[in-house]
């Protein structure tokens, strides 16, 4: 089991947010997490993460308990992030925000890799990161995480802002990272994106996850669907 | 405002009235915490409205002081002349240094207006006519529309109290004004507010200019109270000071900058007899508020309110 | 003789070697500023105490610990001095980073500025309280007791100013090697604008701000020691120093570690200069340089624009 | 040469035109030789690939950013000089790629900072508050159009991500603009949000001009009149959305074999 | 028509620097001397049945604070006299209210000549010292050694340029020259670029007219260059809270004019023995003045049977003081004029016990000490 996560609760100083998560990727798996703006799904990654006020529960990595551990033990279990509003550092630039994360375990991907993948990104290298377009810095903020040899990824809307066709080449690649192993958990919006990669989408409202839905049960389940999210 | 609000600022302003008519209270004290509670509420609508935070504030509060000590000492002007030069001459000032330092933003704005009132210490201490390390001393208060005399401390503190019930309630109704409303929008997002058309720098330049001139006027009418401009006047420290009364009574908060300029006034008062040990007092009530009562008092209090009700 | 302004070349070079002797403490005082500014984005008001604090330590080691324990003889020498002091100092940064400014990341600049502002009163307070103004003197080490005369060109250069300078470059400059050339650096940087998503990529942020906050601290500590033999160990040392400091660091562009060091020798010899041909406008030269410096480059020297 | 645009004006087709745009960020360049011709009365939206320039092209257009070539011209007028203030009170007003509300004033408060100028007295510093009720009636009207009525008195920090966009609309339009200029409106938004925005842009452009960077094809090809494709800096192509999703360049470089139906 | 005391009890203030720059030199050591002054004077602590009360407080060298403390304790709390006032902007201040208010000060730490000059009062006293003494001892004695050239270092504010225009004077006067100044700003640590401007200069003595931190700062890196060598350093004005942080290695072999010195005779120091009981530490001048001050305030009161200003101050003004400490008489202009002397810094090998620094070098009569009355410009004096 690569992430389980049980009854996790949290709060935002005083909000309380997350009103017991549970559900559990095994090691390999892509899963999604869909819902409304505000259904808490953003948050859920960040709980994970430790990276919320105050959080109670259990969130188990790789086996480990981590629900007391600091944020950047969690992160060295193998676990990469890619936060919604991207998290460009501004005062470095491209190329040291992509070589900025350490490398938590061997395996990940080369430079040469990464650009090659994203020639945009090789363009712009050494521009200060948040001088990047808008897509552009979501395309950084993709490719970091590969060069760490992660391979629990937590991905929040990485399609968020970025044009067709590199839509489809990001829907490529997680594939493909599928097939090396990764496990994947990603927070979407466009469900036509996320639909066709994951194993199983969990739909979250209010701080809960109140439906799971298997890959197979799509089409049985759409309706369901479309009422939580309006697809 | 509401009913329980001017209920208490009734009271308040009651209280004020009456203060002549006791003993416990000594009435030059009462006019310095009135004179300094003005600067702080003053400063307050720049920091606390605007969103500037300016570390020379002391330029202006000095160079009103002075304008006003020397005319109405070497010129023998009435007092209430001597005032309006005051302020006057701490809005010209305030327009050159605010039109300099309102291009930039945040700590930087603080380090531009910090050093141009450097420049103003300097010139304090280098022209002739502020008399130097020893200031301008001995100045008149006059008789006020050649009818009041103001040697009477009575006297006196009703002209101080009404000077600061003016600029008060002037304060009060520029932060609820339409122009207040352009403020706050602006220091709430900038880019939005030039977006929707406002000259951004106008706005905050003109914010600067009242908030200076109003500091003036309390420079002023604390050289008449105490019938001398000095140096302190104009230094860093005093700038560090009127930052510390509206933080501690609490910043953006209209009553705030008048309760912590009362304290800081009584503090250095009150712990003027014990030395060394009074800066250690002074270093210890910035830790604890910073660490325990971040909102300032007013604003703790407010807060206590809100959250109980 | 040739004279320019009323100043002999030999004279004009001695000058200038003297406004470099005070950029040396300038440098070595805005660097640790710039460190902690950069990384923790506090301003670090406490640090003109701090340095006050580090020349006491060395002061006491020199001549009181002995006494405190009963060995008279006992004395902790500058050479000692130099490197038990930064420790004790960082150690003393250490923990008010973990008591007390931990809890103002999350706040206004301000806040930090304050809360910093008060513990410089409480500890000059403190060391008024105990030693009073006028202060002690802490004679330089032997070795370094004496001049050079280079009298044939005119300058008479204490021994203990010349290895100042030298000490205070190296410090400087391999601080600066590893803050901008190592990967260190690139952490402190990013540290400085999302210190929790740093975090999320696997990196010990929190250590990492103590530390930085312990060094700063540690270097004005060692300030403090190298300028024990020079100025009088007093209370008031470090906060009328503090001012033109933040002058330098803001200058330079805040944060930025190369800026802080060379503006701080750069205004050492402008001061310098200054005080030779308008001794009254010292004090404010480096304000108005300042000024000028704002308004034509907003960000500082060697600052990055936002 | 600047054109003299006053003869026809009232008849001018074309509400905003640029000649030989370009901006260069220390030697990149970001926007070259870009030529845009808008419309009066139409949904014109401007498309392509990331890091194309088109959030360049906006700020170059409402003077955020200041351009290195070229001419910007409104209504005929050259605007190129002008103050982003002085631009935004001519009618051309933006909002951002980010959301941009005030988000501690209430939500009428946000459209009446808009409005407020209209009233000329956002310099009476000693005018009473009260005297900006007047405005509430017509802010309302706007919160209304928006859907965002019931919303009147909140704190605008606790909308809800598209409801903060429908405020931005509402506000921007409180400014009466000629020309609207909207960054990515949808992004970020959920289906429903990015449907009720959609029709919310189509409702509001009755009588006005709308500029859009839009990434979403369902609301590109649903909504806009005309397209402009940008590719590194400069046009690649124009026309309907037909016409522009069948040119196998856009496909190539944008639009991918999904063809636009990314949402 | 009323009492003959205000409010029944005689109140005195000690005004002075308890915090900042100068609270060594006057500070807690001249609350401790007023108390001294009290206890001598009555075992009772009562003068013509009266009780005697002491306040303190602290005026931070401001002019402002020292001004609105002045004003508080005349107005409210029924002060009669206020004593000490180091620093000379803090005396013109507190002067001025106390001439508003029709009351006394006695002013010992401030060293201005303009105290008793231009801006004399007639409800003043000024005790211990002043800029004219200084110059006449010390400037006078090493100029008439043979040192004619003078550079000056300065502080940039009025007590220095009055020390450096009075010192000035007595050069000229006696056949010296100056041959140049630099001002520094006060306060101020780093004095390398003026003493090599001083160095470069040639002149034979190289003058401070600053005082406290500076002088002791500006003297330390003097003999860090190795000025002393070639030059002579003259502090103009220092105390011997100075010299005890300086170190006798340092600051050996410096002139000094003093009105008190603990080891003069038996009287002093008997009275510097009690003294160091209390203040761990031996008194200054200014403090010995203060002490001197309170005592003779009281006797006046005595004398006179009265608290009443004018009253006091005319007693004052017409009897001789003889307290073992200072001996002279307050002159019209409000200068209480007594023997100055001139000091030598002993070799460290020389110093045989704690605080033992300076050899005696000459005594300079009152009347060489003091400014001609002649010359004054004070309007009690000039008007007559
Ligand atoms: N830093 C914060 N402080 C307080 N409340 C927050 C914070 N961040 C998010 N919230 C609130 O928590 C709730 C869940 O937010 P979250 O960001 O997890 O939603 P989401 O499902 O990811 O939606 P979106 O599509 O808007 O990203 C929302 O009501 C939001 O207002
Ligand atoms: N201030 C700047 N300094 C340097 N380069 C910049 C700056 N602003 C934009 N750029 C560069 O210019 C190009 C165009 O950026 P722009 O933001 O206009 O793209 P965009 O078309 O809006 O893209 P997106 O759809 O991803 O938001 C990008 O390559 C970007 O890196
Ligand atoms: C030496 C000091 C006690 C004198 C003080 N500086 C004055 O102005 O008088
Ligand atoms: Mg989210
Ligand atoms: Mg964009």
């Amino acid at each position: 089991m690569a992430l389980e996560v049980k009854n996790l609760e949290s709060w935002y100083g005083e909000s309380h947010i997350l009103h017991g998560v549970n559900f559990a990727v095994r090691d390999g798996e892509v899963v999604t997490l869909l819902g409304r703006n505000g259904a808490g799904r953003s948050t859920i990654l960040k709980t994970i993460l430790g990276l919320t006020s105050k959080r109670t529960g259990s969130v188990e990595i790789y086996g480990n308990q981590t629900i007391a551990l600091p944020t950047y033990k969690i992160a060295r279990l193998g676990v990469g992030f890619c936060p919604e509003e991207r998290g460009i550092f501004a005062s470095l630039s491209a190329e040291e925000n992509l070589l900025l994360l350490p490398e938590i375990s061997s395996g990940g991907m080369g430079l040469d890799e990464i650009y090659e993948m994203f020639p945009n990104l090789y363009e712009r290298r050494n521009s200060p990161g948040t001088r990047l377009s808008g897509g552009e810095q979501q395309m950084l903020a993709m490719a970091r995480i590969l060069r760490t040899g992660a391979k629990l990824l937590l991905l929040d809307e990485i399609t968020e802002g970025l044009a067709p066709v590199i839509v489809q080449k990001l829907g490529e690649v997680v594939t493909s990272l599928r097939n090396k192993g990764f496990t994947i958990v990603l927070v979407e919006q466009n469900f036509r994106f996320a639909a066709p990669l994951a194993d199983r989408h969990y739909v979250v409202e209010h701080g809960n996850v109140v439906e799971v839905v298997n890959q197979n049960e799509l089409t049985e389940k759409a309706s369901l669907l479309n009422e939580y999210l309006g697809v | 405002m509401s009913l329980k609000i001017k209920l208490l600022y009734g009271i308040l302003v009651l209280i004020a009235l009456l203060l002549p008519f006791q003993d416990f209270i000594y009435l030059v004290f009462a006019m310095k915490v009135l004179c300094f509670a003005l600067f702080a509420c003053a400063f307050n609508l720049l920091l606390g409205f605007t969103g500037l935070l300016s570390f020379g504030h002391a330029a202006f509060f000095g160079t009103a002081a002075y304008i006003t000590a020397y005319f109405c000492k070497e010129a023998g002007l009435s007092p209430e002349l001597g005032v309006v030069l005051g302020v006057l001459g701490s809005g010209i000032l305030g327009f050159l240094i605010g039109s300099l330092a309102i291009r930039r933003q945040g700590i930087y704005f603080a380090m531009v207006t910090l050093a141009l009132s450097q420049m103003v210490y300097f010139l304090a201490v280098q022209l002739p006519f502020t008399g130097g390390e020893d200031g301008i001393q001995g100045v008149p208060r006059g008789m006020l529309f050649g009818l009041i005399d103001l040697k009477d401390d009575v006297s006196m503190y009703y002209f101080v109290l009404a000077i600061f019930l003016l600029g008060f309630a002037l304060i009060v109704r520029t932060v609820h004004s339409p122009f207040g409303q352009v403020l706050k929008a602006i220091r709430e997002n900038e880019p939005r507010a030039v977006s929707l058309g406002y000259d951004v720098d106008r706005f905050k330049l003109m914010s600067f200019v009242i908030s200076a001139a109003l500091s003036g006027l309390a420079g002023s009418m604390k050289s008449l109270v105490f019938q001398l401009a000095t140096l302190t006047d104009v230094h860093w420290h005093m700038s560090g000071e009127v930052v510390l009364m509206t933080l501690l009574g609490g910043m953006g908060t209209i009553l705030g900058p008048v309760v912590g300029a009362g304290i800081v006034v009584g503090l250095q008062n009150y712990l003027a007899n014990i030395g060394s040990w009074s800066t250690i007092a002074t270093g210890f009530i910035f830790v604890v508020c910073v660490l325990a009562f971040r909102r300032g008092v007013v604003g703790e209090i407010t807060h206590f309110f809100k959250s109980k009700s | 003789m040739f004279e320019l302004l009323g100043i002999t070349p030999q004279g004009l070079a001695a000058q200038l070697l003297v406004g470099l002797i005070n950029g040396s403490f300038y440098a070595i005082l805005s660097l640790g500023l710039a460190i902690i500014f950069g990384l923790l984005n506090i301003i670090n008001f406490s640090h003109g105490a701090q340095y006050t604090m580090g020349a006491f330590i060395a002061w006491i080691g020199l001549t009181q610990v002995g006494q405190w324990f009963g060995f008279p003889d006992f004395s902790i020498n500058y050479w000692f001095a130099l490197i038990l002091v930064p420790l004790v100092m960082a150690g003393f940064g250490l923990i008010l980073e973990r008591t007390m400014l931990k809890r103002l990341y999350h706040l206004d600049h301000l806040y930090g500025l304050l809360l910093t502002f008060g513990l410089a009163l409480i500890i000059e307070g403190m060391f008024r309280h105990w030693y009073g103004i006028s202060g002690e003197s802490y004679p330089a080490p032997e070795l370094l007791q004496g001049v050079i005369p280079l009298e044939s060109i005119g300058i008479i250069l204490p021994k203990y100013r010349l290895w100042v300078v030298i000490a205070s470059l190296v410090v400087c400059f391999s601080t600066w090697y590893v803050i901008e050339r190592t990967k260190l650096g690139s952490y402190l940087r990013a540290g400085t604008e999302n210190p929790k998503l740093l975090q999320a990529f696997g990196i010990n942020v929190p250590l990492m701000i103590s530390l930085a906050y312990a060094y700063g601290v540690g270097l004005a500590g060692f300030a403090g020691v190298l300028a024990a033999p020079i100025f009088q160990v007093n209370p008031l040392m470090g906060s009328n120093l503090i001012i033109v400091v933040f002058a330098v660091v803001v200058i330079g562009g805040m944060g930025s570690i190369m800026g802080s060091i060379l503006t701080g020798l750069a205004l050492g010899l402008i001061e310098g200069l200054t005080k030779v041909f308008y001794p009254e406008a010292s004090g404010v030269v480096i304000f108005v340089i300042m000024a000028i410096v704002l308004l034509i480059r907003p960000a500082g020297l060697f600052g990055r624009e936002k | 040469m600047p054109i003299d645009g006053y003869k026809d004006l009232g008849l001018q087709e074309t509400i905003l035109k640029t000649i030989g745009l370009g901006k260069t960020f220390k030697g990149f360049s970001a926007v070259s030789d870009v030529n845009l011709d808008v419309t009066r009365g139409t949904i014109h939206a401007l498309i392509g690939p990331n890091g194309a320039g088109k959030t360049t092209c906006f700020n170059l257009l409402t003077k955020f950013l200041e351009p290195s070539s070229g001419q910007i011209l409104f209504n005929g007028l050259d605007i190129t000089k002008e103050r982003p203030a002085q631009i935004a009170r001519r009618g051309v007003v933006r909002s951002f790629q980010i959301s941009a509300v005030f988000p501690h004033l209430t939500v009428l408060e946000n459209v009446r900072v808009a409005l407020q100028r209209g009233l000329g007295t956002e310099f009476h510093f000693w005018k009473s508050g009260n005297s900006l009720n007047v405005l509430n009636e017509r802010a309302e009207e706007l919160l209304c159009e928006v859907g965002l009525a019931d919303f009147a008195h909140e704190e605008t920090l606790n909308l809800a991500y598209g409801r903060k966009r429908a405020l931005e609309i509402a506000t921007t339009m409180a400014m009466e603009p000629e020309l609207m200029l909207l960054d990515e409106p949808t992004q970020g938004m959920g289906h429903e949000d990015v449907e009720r925005v959609t029709e919310l842009i189509d409702r509001v452009a009755k009588g006005r001009t709308i500029l859009m960077v839009e990434h979403n094809m369902k609301v590109v090809s649903s909504i806009a009149d005309r397209i402009t494709v940008l590719q590194r800096g400069s046009v690649l192509a124009e026309g309907s959305y037909q016409e522009v999703s069948n040119n196998p360049l856009v496909v190539e470089a944008y639009m991918g074999t999904h063809g636009g139906d990314g949402a | 028509q009323t009492s003959k005391v205000s409010g029944d009890v005689i109140k005195i203030g000690v005004l002075t620097d308890l915090s900042s720059i100068y609270s060594d030199l006057a500070g807690p050591g001249a609350v401790i001397a007023a108390k001294m002054a009290i206890a001598d004077f009555s075992k009772d602590g009562t003068v013509i049945g009266k009780k005697i009360e002491l306040l303190s407080a602290d005026h931070q060298n401001k002019a402002d604070i020292a001004a609105n403390k002045a004003r508080e304790w005349y107005d409210k709390d029924g002060v009669d006299v206020i004593v000490e006032l180091v620093s000379t902007n803090v005396a013109l201040a507190v002067m001025e209210v106390a001439e508003q208010k029709n009351k006394i000060t006695l002013v010992s730490g401030a060293a201005s000549l303009p105290i008793t000059n231009e801006k004399c009062t007639a409800n003043n006293v000024h005790w211990t010292y002043d800029t004219y003494a200084l110059s006449n001892g010390t400037a006078k004695a090493v100029v008439k050694q043979g040192k004619k050239n003078w550079y000056f270092l300065s502080a940039d504010y009025a007590f220095g340029a009055a020390l450096e225009r009075d010192a000035t004077n007595v050069i000229n006067a006696n056949g010296g020259k100056v041959l140049g100044t630099s001002k520094h700003p006060f306060p101020n640590s780093d004095f390398s670029s003026y003493l090599l401007k001083a160095q470069a200069s040639g002149a034979d003595v190289v003058a401070l007219a600053n005082a406290g931190q500076d002088t002791i700062n500006s003297v330390k890196q003097a003999s860090e260059f190795g000025i002393n060598k070639k030059q002579t350093v003259v502090p103009l004005l220092m105390f011997i809270s100075d010299v005890h942080s300086l170190g006798l290695s340092a600051a050996q072999g410096m002139f000094l004019t003093e009105g008190f010195y603990w080891d003069k005779d038996d009287k002093t120091r008997a009275f510097a023995k009690r003294f160091i009981l209390q203040h761990k530490r031996m008194p200054t001048s200014v403090q010995a003045g203060v002490y001197s001050s309170v005592l003779a305030y009281l006797a006046a009161v005595q004398k006179a049977g009265t608290d009443d200003t004018q009253a006091v101050m005319k007693v004052l003004k017409s009897t001789n003081i003889d307290d073992g400490l200072f001996k002279g008489k307050i002159r019209a202009d409000g200068k209480f004029e007594h023997d100055m002397y001139l000091l030598e810094v002993k070799k460290p090998s020389e110093s045989t016990s704690p605080w033992d620094y300076y050899n005696v070098k000459a005594v300079i009569p009152a009347a060489e000490a003091t400014q001609p009355l002649s010359l004054s410009r004070c309007k009690l004096v000039t008007n007559k």
